[in-house]
């Protein structure tokens, strides 16, 4: 793993599913450093306009000629900064800096897995995925949105891993309810050592719950509004608790995450209102 | 002019690509007795405590870092959401979040030291003693070159009223830290105040040897479908080119009534062109701050961008340009 | 609730498109006494006199026409380039160019008031004893149902000093005002003051039955390649979306300070979503500027927008905005 | 004549001549309504940056089955605002305001009209000689710039009246000189009635003052820094004498102008320099 890079790509193209986007583009220093749970902090628009970069999550890298070539992020359109990318074409220039913050980290010894994904928090459970089984784990995959429209890729999601399991709030698709109830099945049934989850804070609160409940690690990729994603600008803390007991301190998301161990987000001082697991 | 009082040691110069010998450098300047390789510097809370930037930028090579503020004890800062974008700006409401003087001594004054940045270490303080205490602190530092004095920042013992807002808090803050501290300092004012020459003088009789333009301006932002404030402490400081206009007045204002005293300029500095108008109106140096979020290269950018902005203008130094602009017609 | 002194002969309602009966008007809003079919007004000085606009919008359909401000005399105004972009705004120095009272009395204002447009008429003067001379003119028009007082400008008889700047100046003002005119008056305050909350206590306690918040910042550009200012008058007034955050924050500050009073904001509305930040924050009414150069409907789409607004939300009336907003987290 | 309307224009195409880059859209309602001297505001850049409408000339009217159904202006890059010109592409959308300002006024009856343009100046006079030649009018064009680079399209001004004279201030196409060089032995040889001028502010100066001793009339299309081009900000102001002798005010070139008789302009108020006709 290197440091990031600041690259100028190509867009090579964009797809939809769903509510979400999909841009690939030519990036073979990022795609090469890139692992899952990073993210990229891309610049929408352009040169004569300030915008503040967005962070996506790398969602899949690809190769060409066996060489990692090409990254891939998802996202849903929300603001000027997503209208901006959903405007993109072939052809154009994207301005991408990373790949930036920490990775989920790979258990020691191959085990099975659970990945916990909600909405677009499903995206770097592809190539987490990709990863886990290249290590020789079981990977069953968790995702879950409020309707079927909302769920990231669902056909694609087949393939991801060993297993695929639905929930949507509604039950538009899958089974109705939400991540958190299907959990204690799956860790059950699949004997379960490590959860990697990403999706609403409120959600990752949910599941870190629902593991430490259970007696499972929890790695989760936490979302906090960011300006800079590089450090130096302390807007994307979360409180951890490190060191003393009882005693937090505010760690930046961007370079110290966003990949954190569910036990260690002091999720009460968050302010989420009812966490319901 | 003021000595430096490490004058005997200076620091390594980094000439700019393309910038010729020491004395020759067009980009070179003296900023309150120090000399800096270019006019652009990072300001305070826009670049961490450097560490972060050493992958991207040579922390040697640029004009100096100016620390994020550090106050006595640790800050925890404001809850999140601490950011929001806004027309050509952003608001912010970190916190001063900081792991106080002494830590910032043992762990990130040392690592920046040791990357040859020049350190200009930001100082704040919740009374005029608290900011005397850490001046004091910092300036006991050799690698610490400077004080940039943040006066935009809540006076406990006054109501809560930010120091630069009042001409008469913001001299006892700055007669402290001179009396504490040995190096130059400067002070950082805002320009939320109807009469900014007045706290300017105010600042500078006190002893202050230079002059740091402008904070951010106080704003807010509501987000309309959850009709709640977007920062979670509801107003933060605005920045970026949004404000850029307010800073070159304020820099041009404060200028032109107090010539020779030396100003950081700052506020919306994001290309070459926005810092030469800086320049021109009579700042001494820049410092880039939000610009280094979207583009973490953007203080040497800044400068290299400079260095082509004077040979276009066939303008020998930066130190030239303030005598050819021209204010009237 | 203060009476129109013409409160016997309402003016035309004209309800938004899709809004229904006039009780029920989900914008209808009562600016000091005066009812308003929507709560979007026209900004001083970016609607000219409004004749210029007769061929884009219905005059009699918007919120109110704020005049470009009337002096005592004709004035000629300042010398090209009057204006500047900036990032995401625009600097102005017009220098208040306008036929003075008698020729707007004579030639304007009957042709806003044939059009039916409810006219609120902006005074402006180098003293106060100008300022009471022209309000006496504008308020024996009938078809003058506000006066706004443009504090932002300079007070010959105090070395030029801008009245806004000087709660003392800014009452003396406001109270010559009041004793000269029988129409409720709006004080245009500006932000570039330390404690606009005490500006704005001293022109209500001096009679003002409301505020408009807020003027232009004051603000420079250079042209670095010619290096000169970008304005022949050096600085100007800075608008637009760039100054939305410092207006909403001004708007929010004033209105928790002095819960009641009536606010008109103005400062970068382009949008319904610009327009719904103000009046969650306190407002009771808005003012589009700027955005209407770019967009000579601006004023009308921002009010068709808000009910749009309104229906997504579920909101009844403008009105309910203020209580729906929520501060704390 | 009708008043001005917002069109959002599809671009049909872009050409490049010189320094000049020529936008064509469609615009039937601005087109039926366009007159030469007048100008359209358009809108550069997307609907989520705020920029102010930028003035152009109408350069060329174009008609589809007989009827006006196309718009041409021609620019030169320069800020930001034509930089995001120069880059739109066939397909794509334009906002614009026009026709804008009041026209030049042809002759009441058929004469020789020399027409005078500076730089791209020279653009509104391609159509306002087709106005003079359908009413009978003889033209003479008499284009200048300071390079052969920033003459206003050379080639095709050939055609555009009844002869074409060029001067260059370096010489590197025509006649070595300014215009006004070249204006007298023009207005002698053609016995012109009426001048119609288009530039730089120091060249309208210039060729007012030619044309007053040549004792022919003379308008000018002025050119001033514009907020709105609607009459409702007053940025765009030119003193002119008016009423009383000596006296002037100032006019609003965006709906008085941009079209203005040479010798009501307060030339020397305009702070213009040395001014060498
Ligand atoms: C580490 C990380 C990974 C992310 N990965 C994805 C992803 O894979 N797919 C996806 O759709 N979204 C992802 N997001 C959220 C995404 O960054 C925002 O949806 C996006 O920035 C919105 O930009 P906008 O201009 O459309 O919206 P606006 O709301 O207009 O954005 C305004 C500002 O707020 C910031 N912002 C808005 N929403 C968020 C948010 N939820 N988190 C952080 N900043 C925000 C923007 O970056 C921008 O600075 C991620 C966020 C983080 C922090
Ligand atoms: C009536 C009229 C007709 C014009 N016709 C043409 C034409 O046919 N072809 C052409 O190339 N140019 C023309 N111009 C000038 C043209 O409007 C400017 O070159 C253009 O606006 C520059 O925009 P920018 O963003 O590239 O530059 P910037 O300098 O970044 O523009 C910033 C701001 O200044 C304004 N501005 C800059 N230069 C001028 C100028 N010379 N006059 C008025 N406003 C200016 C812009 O409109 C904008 O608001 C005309 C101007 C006027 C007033
Ligand atoms: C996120 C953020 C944090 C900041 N923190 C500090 C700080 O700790 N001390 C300080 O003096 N200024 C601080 N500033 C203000 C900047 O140093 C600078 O004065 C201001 O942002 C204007 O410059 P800019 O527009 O280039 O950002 C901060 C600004 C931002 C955006
Ligand atoms: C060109 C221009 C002229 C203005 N003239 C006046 C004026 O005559 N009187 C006044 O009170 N405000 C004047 N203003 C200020 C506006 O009314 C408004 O308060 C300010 O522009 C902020 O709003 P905006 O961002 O929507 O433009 C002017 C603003 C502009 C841009
Ligand atoms: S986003 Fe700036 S420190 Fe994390
Ligand atoms: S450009 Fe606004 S009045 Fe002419």
């Amino acid at each position: 793993m290197s440091g990031p890079v600041r690259e100028r790509c190509q867009v090579l193209g964009q797809g939809r599913s769903g509510v979400y986007h999909t841009l690939t583009v030519a990036a073979p220093r990022v795609a090469t450093a890139s692992r899952a749970g990073q993210f990229l902090a891309v610049l929408p628009g352009t040169d004569h306009t300030f915008r503040l970069r967005r962070p996506f999550s790398v969602h899949r890298v690809g190769r060409s000629g066996g060489t990692p070539a090409t990254v891939e992020f998802s996202f849903a359109v929300l603001g000027p900064g997503t209208q901006a990318l959903a405007a993109l074409r072939e052809g154009e220039e994207l301005d991408v800096l990373g790949p930036l913050g920490r990775p989920f980290r790979p258990p020691a010894t191959p085990t099975a897995c659970l990945l916990v994904g909600g909405g677009y928090g499903a995206a770097p459970l592809f190539l987490l995925s990709e990863e886990l089984r290249a290590r020789g784990c079981r990977v069953d995959l968790l995702t879950g949105a409020a309707t079927a429209e909302r769920l990231f890729k669902p056909a694609e999601s087949a393939a991801v891993g060993d297993s695929l399991t639905i929930t949507t709030d509604d039950g538009s698709a899958g089974r109705r309810g939400v991540v958190t109830d299907a959990m204690p099945a799956l860790l059950a049934s699949a004997g379960g050592t490590v959860v990697y989850a990403c999706g609403p804070m409120a959600m990752l609160a949910a599941v870190a719950r629902t593991a430490a409940a259970a007696g499972v690690a929890c790695q989760v990729a936490v979302e906090e509004q960011m300006a800079c994603g590089t450090g130096i600008c302390f807007s994307c803390v979360v409180p951890l608790f490190d060191g003393a007991p009882g005693v937090t301190r505010m760690a930046r998301t961007c370079i110290e995450g966003p990949v954190f161990d569910g036990a260690a987000v002091a999720w009460a001082e968050l302010g989420l209102g009812e966490l319901t697991p | 002019m003021k000595l430096d009082r490490r004058g005997g040691e200076p620091a390594p110069l980094h000439a700019p690509p393309g910038a010729g010998s020491r004395g020759a450098s067009p980009l070179a300047v003296d900023l309150c007795g120090v000399r800096l390789p270019t006019p652009v510097l990072a300001a305070s809370g826009c670049f961490g405590f450097g560490r972060e930037m050493a992958g991207f930028v040579d922390l040697a090579g640029i004009g100096a870092v100016v620390t994020k503020s550090v106050s006595l004890e640790p800050r925890r800062g404001r809850p999140t959401p601490r950011v929001t974008e806004t027309p050509s700006g952003m608001l912010n409401a970190i916190g001063l979040q900081n792991p106080g003087v002494e830590a910032f001594c043992a762990v990130d004054l040392p690592f920046l030291a040791e990357a040859g940045a020049r350190v200009v270490a930001s100082v704040v303080g919740r009374s005029a003693d608290e900011f005397g205490r850490v001046a004091a602190r910092l300036a006991a530092e050799p690698a610490v070159r400077l004080l940039e004095v943040n006066l935009s920042c809540p006076n406990v013992e006054h109501r809560g009223e930010v120091f630069a807002t009042d001409p008469e808090a913001a001299a006892a803050v700055i007669r402290t830290v001179k009396s504490a501290a040995g190096v130059p300092v400067l002070a950082k004012l805002t320009a939320d105040v109807t009469d900014l020459v007045a706290v300017a003088r105010a600042v500078v009789d006190a002893g202050a040897d230079g002059l740091t333009l402008i904070n951010t301006l106080l704003g807010m932002a509501v987000d309309t479908k959850r009709r709640r404030p977007r920062l979670a402490a509801v107003t933060g400081g605005l920045s970026g080119p949004a404000i850029r206009p307010v800073a070159v007045r304020c820099v041009w204002q404060v200028a032109t009534a107090m010539p020779g005293v030396p100003i950081v300029a700052t506020g919306g500095v994001v290309t070459a062109e926005d810092a030469a108008e800086f320049l021109l109106v009579g700042a001494t140096a820049v410092a880039v701050g939000t610009a280094s979020f979207v583009d973490p290269r953007a203080v040497v950018e800044v400068a290299d961008g400079l260095a082509g902005y004077l040979r276009a203008q066939g303008v020998a130094t930066v130190g030239d340009l303030p005598a050819l602009f021209k204010p009237g017609r």
